[in-house]
């Protein structure tokens, strides 16, 4: 069961990305903003109900599609902004950018343009995490092609070996790019390839935030227990190209405009209304998240670039 | 001849010779309907079919593996690399298997095998997406390398490699790709392998480059042009074979070198070249060789910090001066 | 069901292959042979019934312990013998040595020292003969270590998508190394990985040569029809140390001798003998492989050394 | 001090750090009951138990992450490969993720991590079991490397690389564990990264060499001695940081440089060492620096072209008296 201030939280953090992502679009073209963007309008449901049950303690590892993900387990905005801007200010001094975003103080160790670069350096932290018997777990977000990387199986082995506090959500939006995942990914629930590991799989509706929640809950429970990983399929639909400008010529706009439909946030919001939570509640949170949204595109804005003189800085940590 | 692009000169090139030979075929991610993420490969599917332009799934390792089993079996496959940065991913199918299969199992296999793709900077593509990967290659014998620097070059050189029964990295640059020339559309126009071009001809120094870094040495010898340094500026084509004879004839003409490369200056092939025609040079040198590339940090997102990390037009002609003693 | 004439095959191969990693063993000892050399004695029925379905112009790959598939898919015993010892006249020139022997001209497209290298390897040959409508097959062996590496999972998604005629052969003796498969691979029995990839997979018992061809021959007839490949667990054991002087600290004496009971040659002995061969048509198959053996350690040991003036001949393939 | 082979050397010092921290942790291929295949980890399971000695599939890819998170999460992993040729199959997360982390996410991660293996000839492992991996990492920033040439060094700078905060690549070599030496036992002893070590002095010729090259190089310095050469012999310890100061000026001196390795020649290290002692030492350079390495052909099987294909002490010495026109 979700609690209403856990529900109010998801709503907000729903609208906090789908606004970011807005912010994004529109930055983007008009010039504000480059580089490889990958944009989560339409999966917000997973990151936001997932990160819902985690702290700052537990570790998430995620994607080029990264945005969601970093919000959801607590980044500020004004900072993630600025690092997609590429400014001295973001969370990496704007030497990330999108496709490379983290925010190690609150567990996110980083998106990875790196197609399934991610997932087993979740099952690393949460190995860490056993090892110092600590509570925390990490989750690893990854798509559906992601699925068919070798590094997705060799982690999955580790971590079911090593019973490790790892929960692995595969966000499978029915595509990698252009290419439909009948194409690339040889099972239809990529769920099912939990039994190469000997652990549980399970497929939810990954746009329905309560579906998401009940399977996470159990997996977290399982982990917290010691009983090892879990696999979450979740299955949802990316509105957007796969990057702007994408002229999409692999699907049709009806199947876009059905997926529409199925908006995670407004199917949410009709939910909450049933149980409870008042439309003025409602539209203050979404009031809320634009104008954090908007007061982040400002900061980011209006943040200097990087200092070209510290470029070597950082690569290796240095004893002050 | 015909004036058109970089991209659509290697595109036109892969269908010449898919046409004219059926053991051709390309694979990679997203190369059918979406035509590759650079449009290297759009529209093939309509005329070749989607078994001969053959979408993968993300398994780079797997499907370069998938084809070198392809060429030992009598195919001539080209992989896409969306990213040749993504080589990482399947370095020992390349470094182990591809370019170690011939020699140690006796000189028995053929190995007509193209892995091609585009690297660099130029798209704020960030650390993982823009790096330069060909010394790699260089070092670890068993592969050709090739390096096209304009349309002509890469219709040409791609030829050479698709009927070439070696294994070749073949290196495009995606901030060439929108670049225009003139092609040359004979459909067995090729440039030989181990051949450097020289791009420009000059008596006071040797310029060096690779890639889009022969468009930034034209740049910077046209400066130098109007302080009256004269510079040869050299494209050597294929790092592997590579055209030793070429380089080092001109430096004992100019007496200077410079290398410049987008790949890290350190280790990466531009040492080689230089301590090369050290040794071969070394008494016609008037100044010691000097070498540019991307600093000793991953490649950064933010656009200065990207042009900070990397040898700009500026920088060349500064290093041209400085071994020119001007 | 195993004709006569194939019968005696499997069990000549099997006895071939016994006798060829016999003497290896005595010419590593007494120091006329050195490297890394992997032996599969123990294990012979895999090799030899598989590879009796197959004719030369069919493909496999193998693995570090590839002297069996080497000599099963129709080698010379005296190449062989003298590729090991590294002389002019063995298959590789002296160049690759056990770990990366190959002959290419009976279709082996290689021993891989890497863990897993092969796999897609054969995958591609097999795409080869689908696209040029051949009717051969390949055939992919590795050991049960092998299919916790990622490119067991990106080759077999890659097969199975493509539906390309390939076999999967897992030879699962229980170790890689030292490593007990409990240890590494989070599944008990590895056909069940198939289910990652939507094809079948069937778990055998790896010393009974009946129960490999049925389940082999079953696998081809899918293969040749187009239906795509299969994953065929043989659950075998290797009598020797990983390498020759491993001390073995990772089981015991007993468990060996109990595999040893289980010799795939002599079962297939006693079978044969059952269904109407003769002692002494045995016996002559055994002779017959000694002698060859040994005719083969003789060509070995008087060959000459590899000339090295053309260590850099082959690099590249040269137009005359 | 004590008299111990190089490979108890490491385990010593494995044992020690992780006796002094509980956060430092082994894995890796049959590192537990079995020690590892040269021994390294021997015995240490029985004393830390197999949390802490972790054996793990064959998997070095997944491994490595591993390692990489837990390194972030708090834990100071050791991962040894079985061959630092397995490198191969996990070169994306060792170059794009754990050498690219620290720097990309704004210097917030520490990386302690150690990768540790051997590599190289003298166990007639041919091509994919020999090859020397050193130079790529030194080519893409991110990374420490490291490569012991005597138990003492061994012991010196692994105890650094397991204390330092960013990932090392720990270079050992096979045909050096069985070398045995005086090590100091001191559990705080020692060897700082990027600072060279003069094995030999001398004053007519540089020879600069890592692993088993650094015996090698000092065969040759005696039989250089006895034609009255004196040559000096310079183990940099680590390529990066790469002790330039020490290398310069040991060529200062001598106004010559041969640079050994066993990696491949052609774009190895051995490259950047004269193009850069070639820049800053050029008017002291009485003769072009040579370099040697392994022949542009994978490490073949049989042992003579083993031999043939890798630097030998007498090649060594020509190459010295080459540049001493002698
Ligand atoms: C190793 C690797 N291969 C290819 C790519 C290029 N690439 C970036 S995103 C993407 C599609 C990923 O698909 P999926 O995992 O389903 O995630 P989605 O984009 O659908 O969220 C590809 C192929 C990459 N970044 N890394
Ligand atoms: C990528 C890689 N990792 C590790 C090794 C070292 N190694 C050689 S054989 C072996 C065990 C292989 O086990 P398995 O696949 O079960 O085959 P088996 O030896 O039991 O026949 C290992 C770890 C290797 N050769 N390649
Ligand atoms: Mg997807
Ligand atoms: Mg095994």
């Amino acid at each position: 069961m979700i609690s209403k201030e856990r529900a109010s939280r998801i709503y907000l953090t729903m609208h906090r990305i789908r606004g970011f992502e807005e912010q994004v679009v529109s930055l983007f073209e008009s010039n504000k903003l480059r580089g490889s963007v990958h944009l989560c309008i339409g999966q917000e449901a997973i990151a936001a109900t997932v990160c819902s049950n985690l702290t700052e303690k537990d570790y998430i590892t995620s994607t080029h599609r990264g945005h969601g993900h970093c919000i959801a387990k607590g980044a500020r905005l004004d900072y993630a902004m600025a690092e997609l801007m590429g400014k001295a200010t973001g969370y990496c001094k704007g030497r990330g950018g999108s496709m490379h975003i983290a925010d190690f103080e609150t567990g996110n160790l980083g998106a990875n343009a790196i197609v399934g670069g991610g997932i087993p350096i979740a099952v690393g932290a949460a190995l860490a995490s056993k090892m110092q018997k600590r509570k925390e777990v990490a989750v690893s977000f990854f798509g559906d092609g992601a699925s068919n990387e070798g590094i997705f199986h060799e982690a999955l082995n580790l971590a079911s070996l090593w019973k490790v506090p790892v929960i692995f959500v595969c966000e499978n939006n029915g595509y990698g790019i252009s290419v439909p995942a009948w194409q690339s990914t040889s099972v239809e629930d990529i769920s099912v390839r939990a039994v190469s590991y000997n652990m549980p799989g399970v497929t939810v509706d990954g746009n329905d935030v309560e579906a998401i929640d009940e399977a996470f809950r159990a997996a977290l429970e399982r982990a917290r227990a010691g009983e090892g990983p879990t696999l979450i399929e979740c299955k949802t639909y990316r509105w957007l190209g796969h990057w702007t400008g994408d002229p999409q010529p692999y699907r049709t706009r009806e199947e876009i405009e059905s997926w529409k439909e199925k908006c995670p946030i407004k199917r949410y919001g009709e939910k909450l209304l049933e149980q409870g939570f008042t439309a003025e509640e409602l539209e203050q949170l979404s009031q809320q998240a634009k104008k954090e949204v908007e007061e982040a595109v400002d900061f980011a804005l209006n943040s200097p670039l990087p200092d070209e003189g510290k470029i070597l800085e950082d690569v290796f940590y240095e004893e002050a | 001849m015909s004036k058109k692009t970089y991209a659509i000169a290697i595109r036109d090139v892969i269908a010449q010779e898919m046409r004219r030979d059926e053991n051709v075929f390309i694979m990679g991610e997203d190369i059918e309907i979406l035509g590759g993420i650079f449009g290297c490969t759009r529209d093939l599917y309509k005329e070749f079919g989607t078994e001969r332009v053959r979408n993968t799934p993300i398994s780079e390792a797997g499907f370069i593996g998938a084809g070198l089993g392809a060429a030992c079996a009598g195919m001539r496959p080209i992989v896409e690399l969306m990213y040749m940065d993504f080589t990482l991913v399947a370095m020992d199918q390349i470094i182990n298997q591809v370019a170690k299969t011939r020699y140690i199992f006796g000189g028995r296999a053929k190995i007509p095998l193209v892995i091609r793709g585009q690297q660099g900077i130029g798209r704020g593509n960030a650390a993982t997406h823009s790096q330069s990967m060909e010394t790699i290659f260089m070092h670890f014998p068993g592969l050709k390398v090739a390096c096209p620097s304009t349309p002509q070059d890469a219709a040409g050189l791609l030829r050479t490699a698709i009927r070439d029964d070696n294994p070749v990295m073949f290196f495009e640059h995606k901030a060439l790709y929108a670049d225009k020339g003139e092609v040359n559309d004979d459909p067995e126009f090729m440039l030989p392998f181990g051949k450097a071009d020289i791009k420009r001809e000059g008596t006071d120094v040797t310029i060096v480059a690779n890639l889009l870094y022969v468009k930034r040495a034209l740049e910077a010898a046209k400066e130098l042009e109007s302080i009256g340094i004269s510079a040869e500026v050299i494209d050597p084509m294929t790092l592997v074979p590579f055209d030793k004879e070429t380089v080092v004839n001109s430096v004992k003409k100019t007496g200077r070198l410079v290398v410049v490369h987008e790949a890290h200056r350190n280790a990466g092939w531009g040492a080689e070249v230089a301590a090369m025609v050290t040794e071969e040079a070394f008494r016609y040198l008037d100044a010691p060789p000097l070498r540019l590339g991307a600093l000793a940090c991953p490649l950064p997102f933010a656009l200065n910090l990207e042009n900070a990390a990397t040898p700009q037009v500026a920088d060349i002609v500064q290093a041209a001066r400085q071994v020119c003693y001007r």
